[in-house]
């Protein structure tokens, strides 16, 4: 069970990769100095066109300007117009584009601007990229990466804070993974571009600054594996992309007040890694799931579900969530009320009978 | 020879009149009427009148037994000969075809064995053959999304630098869809080797053309994306196969798009599950039956002393075959493995399908030892 | 607590609605004679277009055709091209038409021709149908009902079985509701023309042709109710549209083995009725929901998830979900496999420890 | 008076050269230029006049808030007033207009408060104002979208026989949408009332105007959806103005939808965290500064002796108090209620909601009581 640190996230911020420059070009950097998710991401990139020829880059404002987070910055201009472009301005045209390039042995790793904004590519994405697999017996496969800057924490204005994985969760043939930190950044959107299955790639965009030092990033676990990255042993949080950091933030805290909690990076949504969950849970006896979507049929849903079919004589307490609530996500000086937070996450664990 | 100003001044506007060289009568149309186009030699003509022949036998074959129950659903693709096969005859070996499931009669005369395209409408599995080895895409049922993939294959093997061409078949009713109107401004952006082939049959199961645009035509579209809008009489396959070719070509030779309105009908039901009455006058059927693609060749075939007594025996004897492969295929077993169900979905396997193909395995097995059907 | 019996299943036919002639036009009629749910579905839109000058209808092909499936067989015809008519052949258009009409006062009443082609309109559904509300604070409501043939068990082809009540049900601002029966198609649907929030109508197309008796439609619930259709004391079996039959016909299989089984039709997916399911399976201390969806992150998940966190203490056993596979719903010939059925889910309970 | 043949030619296709009443010199064009269309009269080009230079004003204003951060993003409108006021002030007070986050100039000269507009962008709220009060729809986000809206409340309003018309503004990049041909479409089949104005100012944030499309322009694609399809000068508010009017009258005069390209430039940054010096020259930027539409119908009047000191301090008076207000606006604390957050998603509440909202009252009740801020 591979084990990482994860620095607290960094303040979010929208303005442009400062370091980007001084991006790395090759892994071992990645693993030599702190750098931003948003420099490793770029340098899976680079590096991935700089190894196999069949790998594009296209969508909106990933050329030139380098993608409204600059996560493609200097692609472009370093790899060219034939490999990294700006497409015109339509989601269902990007997916669906990159399905005819897969089928003729491209990698496409295309970007959706922002959760809200594939949902134009609905019908592309689950009746096609999840589906072409199995409806050709498996003689087409194909190796798309849709990278999707996901969730809140930014004060973005509507639509521009969605958490859309239950959506793709559910939908059998895709593959779904969010890192947590710069070094799983680097290593999964690697091992996503490497795969022949699509795979969506949400990238938590409240995360993009967060800095990271090079001893925490030693031994990347692969894809679909969940990551314990703190040990504990009364309660295990079960966390993603944005909400890692607030499950390690609410274990330091509960530590002042006595409670163990083992953090777990869930990383791959789908597929779920039961065996490093179910172990945990089964240590612990007792499970929380935190996500930033809606609460009602939100992936936190599937974990809670799961993990008690699988744990039930072995859970003291029923698999709590805090999530968002059933609402929209809410304007940019609300979005405080709405996101997980600590002192949420333990009053909830306050609810829980404890003398069982 | 070209059906637009050489200049590509875009603002030629096709002819309301269909483009044709062969007229309902099955007389050869004034040389000034060809717009520099040449009829195909006769050979060529001959060719075609016996694709067409072959495939409505097919696909009549097809159409009977799905009559009879045994396929669960089939579109026909009877009186749109023209349109398919013209469109098939035009393209070359390494171009790829992007059809519907309107166009098995397209499929089929590319060189996919029936059986294979019997798979999806028999129901044993969704696409029966493999898209590369005859570079036929699936037949798309979600309307208008294919134009996309072609332009991304299309788009593809420009970047590696192969000179191939990509086919989009699609009807009038899916024009409205905004994944076709992705696909054309795609292909013209990116200048894609495509070309779409409107088949205009002037219904969307009920839905009459004139509920889907308020436009002279479909091929008006064309000038907004900044490519050649070309309309075709659908039922002519000389015309057909002349203006294809020269677009393939063009494409082949990085000259970009093209949209080609084929006007053509649907004289049969949606599917076998439909009921015209409901939605359209038969005196309208009985006038584009009379406009049959496969007898105005025939026609002028004759009128050239072209359809000798041999040429008429192989067509039928070929033809005859086509059926009796049809109903061999029909009387095959298709080979329903539940355990595929699984195979399939991803490259590499996993835990969970694993686990769920392992309950299915029990479930059957239980099944069978207390001698239930499941 | 209402309850309502359902007839089993007629066999799925996709033919024309034969008694379309015999629609009754108004509510009485529907309790006084046996009919189908598509003439139900039919007759509630009648009395609706006749009730409601602001009620229009339109889609693909609902005119003359009066749909694929005849549901809206005779309307254009009795209420002419201005209340009920073909639109071009684009659902986010016929969405996004919906919401202007809807803003200016009308209640459309739309149609997606099958499940897997409401994907176009996703972000319209998503983005707008279900935010408009709170985006607007409330000044502007959206009474649109979406109307979808939903789920399997016709051997239609790819694209023709899907069941995307997930995608819905996790989406705040959509009302997401299921009949199982003719009586509750008539009732339901009437309320959701009614309702002024937005309902996305999952109409099971096994059961269009399905008959009822008068006797069984007395008292119809409230749309957003759950029902218990049978009572039982040992276990309690969650079900909705398609599944409710099949809930029914386990049912009767157990009871000869001893084995009591509470049938809930929860018909409401968005508002979940946590009253009468929790009533329920508070008395039998064992739950498992059945679903046609793929189980991953699919809506039984949420069913189990709640269950257990309202119920934890007073459950023998995990809430078991029996529902398809992880998969693409499968070609015709194969999906008897796929679909839930009374044998597995009786060996599905078996797996239950039952000496507790 | 048209800038298309009567008999709905619709062969015949906008020029590539921009409509224009007033050059970019500030002179009138030749009367043979201007295809039947009169200028305005002198009173309406003055209050054209001063609506743009306090719109600017506004403009300028809201930029100026959000570089001291106060605001969390605002795309600015500069450089398009003449397609902004010259559309609105082209309305009547029952018609409806359908913005994007771009046209928020318009929306505030269409009679919406300054701090209703300023919810959104300062984020207290997603939409601060009653689109009914104004009949002003919400700032459209999600790109293309409005289009469908605008043109099914225009259907509403035809199916009732309510005289109104209905205004799409849409931007050059999302004309690359599916729902943009959806909309355009519907728009063609239905006959809605609906005029939509195309601001083509080259650039979809970094992306030009040359990657969105290969036709010649955008006005172009009015053909294919049976629409008349103008091509005007968007820094030309006189154009602007008139072209608007024509089209709205057909609109509510049953004459169905039409298509408007204005041609101009997006002289901002496309919001204040974008960097055009990634993407652009700042020299076209500078020539596009010279073609000002203000400083354009400046010149005129004063050409023509209208623009007398008293104007021009009444204007500067007024924008003076409309940069006042904003100030003021902006000064006002936003009333935050997050209880609210739970009140307006359904029409009929929930009990889950209900039970979520007691939850947060809770938690920001302890937070108070340990003196946390939550
Ligand atoms: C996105 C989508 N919406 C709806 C359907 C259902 N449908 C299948 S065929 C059809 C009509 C298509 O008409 P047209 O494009 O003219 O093709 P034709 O059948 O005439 O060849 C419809 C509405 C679909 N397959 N996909
Ligand atoms: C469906 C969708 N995709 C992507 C975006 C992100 N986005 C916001 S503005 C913009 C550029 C729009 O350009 P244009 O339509 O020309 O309007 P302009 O900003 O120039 O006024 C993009 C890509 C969005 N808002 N909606
Ligand atoms: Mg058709
Ligand atoms: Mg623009």
């Amino acid at each position: 069970m591979t084990t990482t640190g994860v620095t607290d996230t960094a303040v979010a911020t929208t303005s442009a990769a400062t370091d980007a420059a001084e991006v790395p070009t090759n892994a071992d950097k990645v693993t030599k100095k702190p750098l931003t998710m948003a420099a490793a991401l770029n340098s899976a990139m680079r590096d991935a066109l700089t190894e196999d020829p069949n790998v594009v880059i296209f969508g909106e404002d990933v050329g030139p300007l380098g993608g409204v987070f600059r996560i493609t910055d200097g692609l472009n201009r370093d790899f060219g117009e034939e490999r990294v472009w700006d497409s015109p301005l339509a989601e269902a045209g990007i997916i669906g584009t990159a399905i005819g390039m897969a089928m003729y042995g491209l990698r496409p790793v295309v970007e959706m601007q922002f959760d809200a904004f594939s949902y134009p590519a609905f019908e592309q994405i689950v009746s096609h990229v999840a589906k072409m697999r199995n409806r050709t017996r498996g003689r087409v496969s194909l190796p798309i990466v849709i990278r999707i800057p996901t969730s809140g924490g930014i004060g973005g204005v509507e639509h521009h804070s969605d958490s859309s994985e239950a959506y793709w969760a559910h939908t059998p043939g895709l593959t779904v993974v969010t890192p947590s930190n710069p070094a799983d950044a680097y290593s999964m959107l690697r091992e996503a571009i490497k795969s022949d299955d699509p795979v969506i790639f949400l990238e938590p965009k409240s995360h993009y600054w967060m800095k990271q030092d090079a001893e925490q990033t030693a031994t990347p676990a692969p894809l679909n594996k969940a990551v314990v990255v703190r040990e504990g042993t009364d309660v295990t949080l079960l966390s993603y992309g944005p909400t890692v950091a607030v499950a390690l933030k609410t274990a330091k805290l509960a530590e002042e007040e006595g409670l163990s909690i083992e953090v777990i990076d869930l990383r791959s949504l789908s597929p779920f890694d039961d065996e490093t969950v179910s172990a945990s849970v089964r240590k612990t006896s007792r499970a929380a799931v935190i996500h930033e979507a809606a609460q009602f049929g939100g992936y936190g849903a599937e974990v809670a579900a799961r993990v008690t079919e699988r744990n039930f004589y072995h859970l003291a307490a029923p698999v709590l969530r805090i999530t968002g609530a059933d609402i929209p996500f809410p304007a940019p000086l609300l979005e405080k009320f709405y996101l997980p937070h600590p002192e949420r996450i333990l009053s909830a664990m306050s609810t829980w009978e404890w003398e069982v | 020879m070209s059906l637009i100003d050489e200049t590509r001044d875009t603002r030629v506007l096709p002819d309301t009149e269909p483009f044709r060289l062969i007229d309902d009568t099955g007389n050869a149309v004034a040389a000034k009427l060809r717009r520099g186009f040449t009829l195909p030699d006769i050979d060529t003509l001959k060719e075609l009148y016996r694709k067409m022949v072959v495939a409505r036998r097919w696909d009549t074959q097809v159409t009977a037994l799905t009559r009879q129950g045994r396929l669960s659903t089939y579109p026909s693709s009877r009186g749109q000969e023209a349109c398919e096969i013209g469109t098939v005859m035009a393209m070359q070996e390494n171009d790829w075809l992007f059809p519907t499931y309107r166009d098995s009669i397209a499929v089929w005369t590319r060189g996919v064995s029936t059986s294979e395209i019997l798979s999806g409408f028999r129901g044993d599995w969704h696409c029966g053959w493999d898209p590369k080895a005859h570079r036929v895409a699936p037949q798309a049922t979600p309307l208008a999304t294919q134009t996309l993939h072609a332009v991304g294959l299309g788009t593809a093997a420009k970047l590696k630098n192969d000179p191939i061409a990509t086919v989009a078949f699609i009807g009038d009713g899916a024009t409205s869809e905004g994944d076709a109107h992705e696909g054309f401004n795609f292909a013209g952006v990116w200048q894609a080797p495509t070309v779409f082939i409107i088949q205009n049959n002037q219904f969307a199961i009920s839905v009459p053309i004139s509920k889907q645009t308020r436009a002279r035509m479909l091929a008006d579209k064309a000038v907004g994306y900044g490519m050649p809008g070309y309309h075709v009489d659908g039922n002519d396959i000389a015309a057909v196969y002349v203006v294809v070719s020269e677009a393939l070509n063009r494409a082949r030779n990085g000259g970009g798009p093209t949209m080609i309105e084929c006007l053509t009908y649907r004289v049969e039901p949606h599917t076998n599950s439909d009921d015209p009455s409901r939605y359209r006058d038969s005196a309208d059927v009985d006038l584009w039956k009379g406009r049959d693609p496969v007898e105005r060749l025939e026609k002028y075939l004759q009128s050239q002393g072209a359809l000798t007594d041999e040429l008429r025996e192989s067509i039928a004897k070929e033809s005859e075959d086509a059926a009796t492969a049809m109903r061999d295929a029909m009387n095959e077993e298709p080979a329903l493995d539940p355990m595929e169900l699984f195979e399939n979905v991803y490259v590499s396997p996993r835990a969970a399908l694993i686990e769920q193909r392992d309950a299915l395995t029990a479930e059957l097995a239980d099944a069978s030892t207390e001698g239930k059907a499941s």
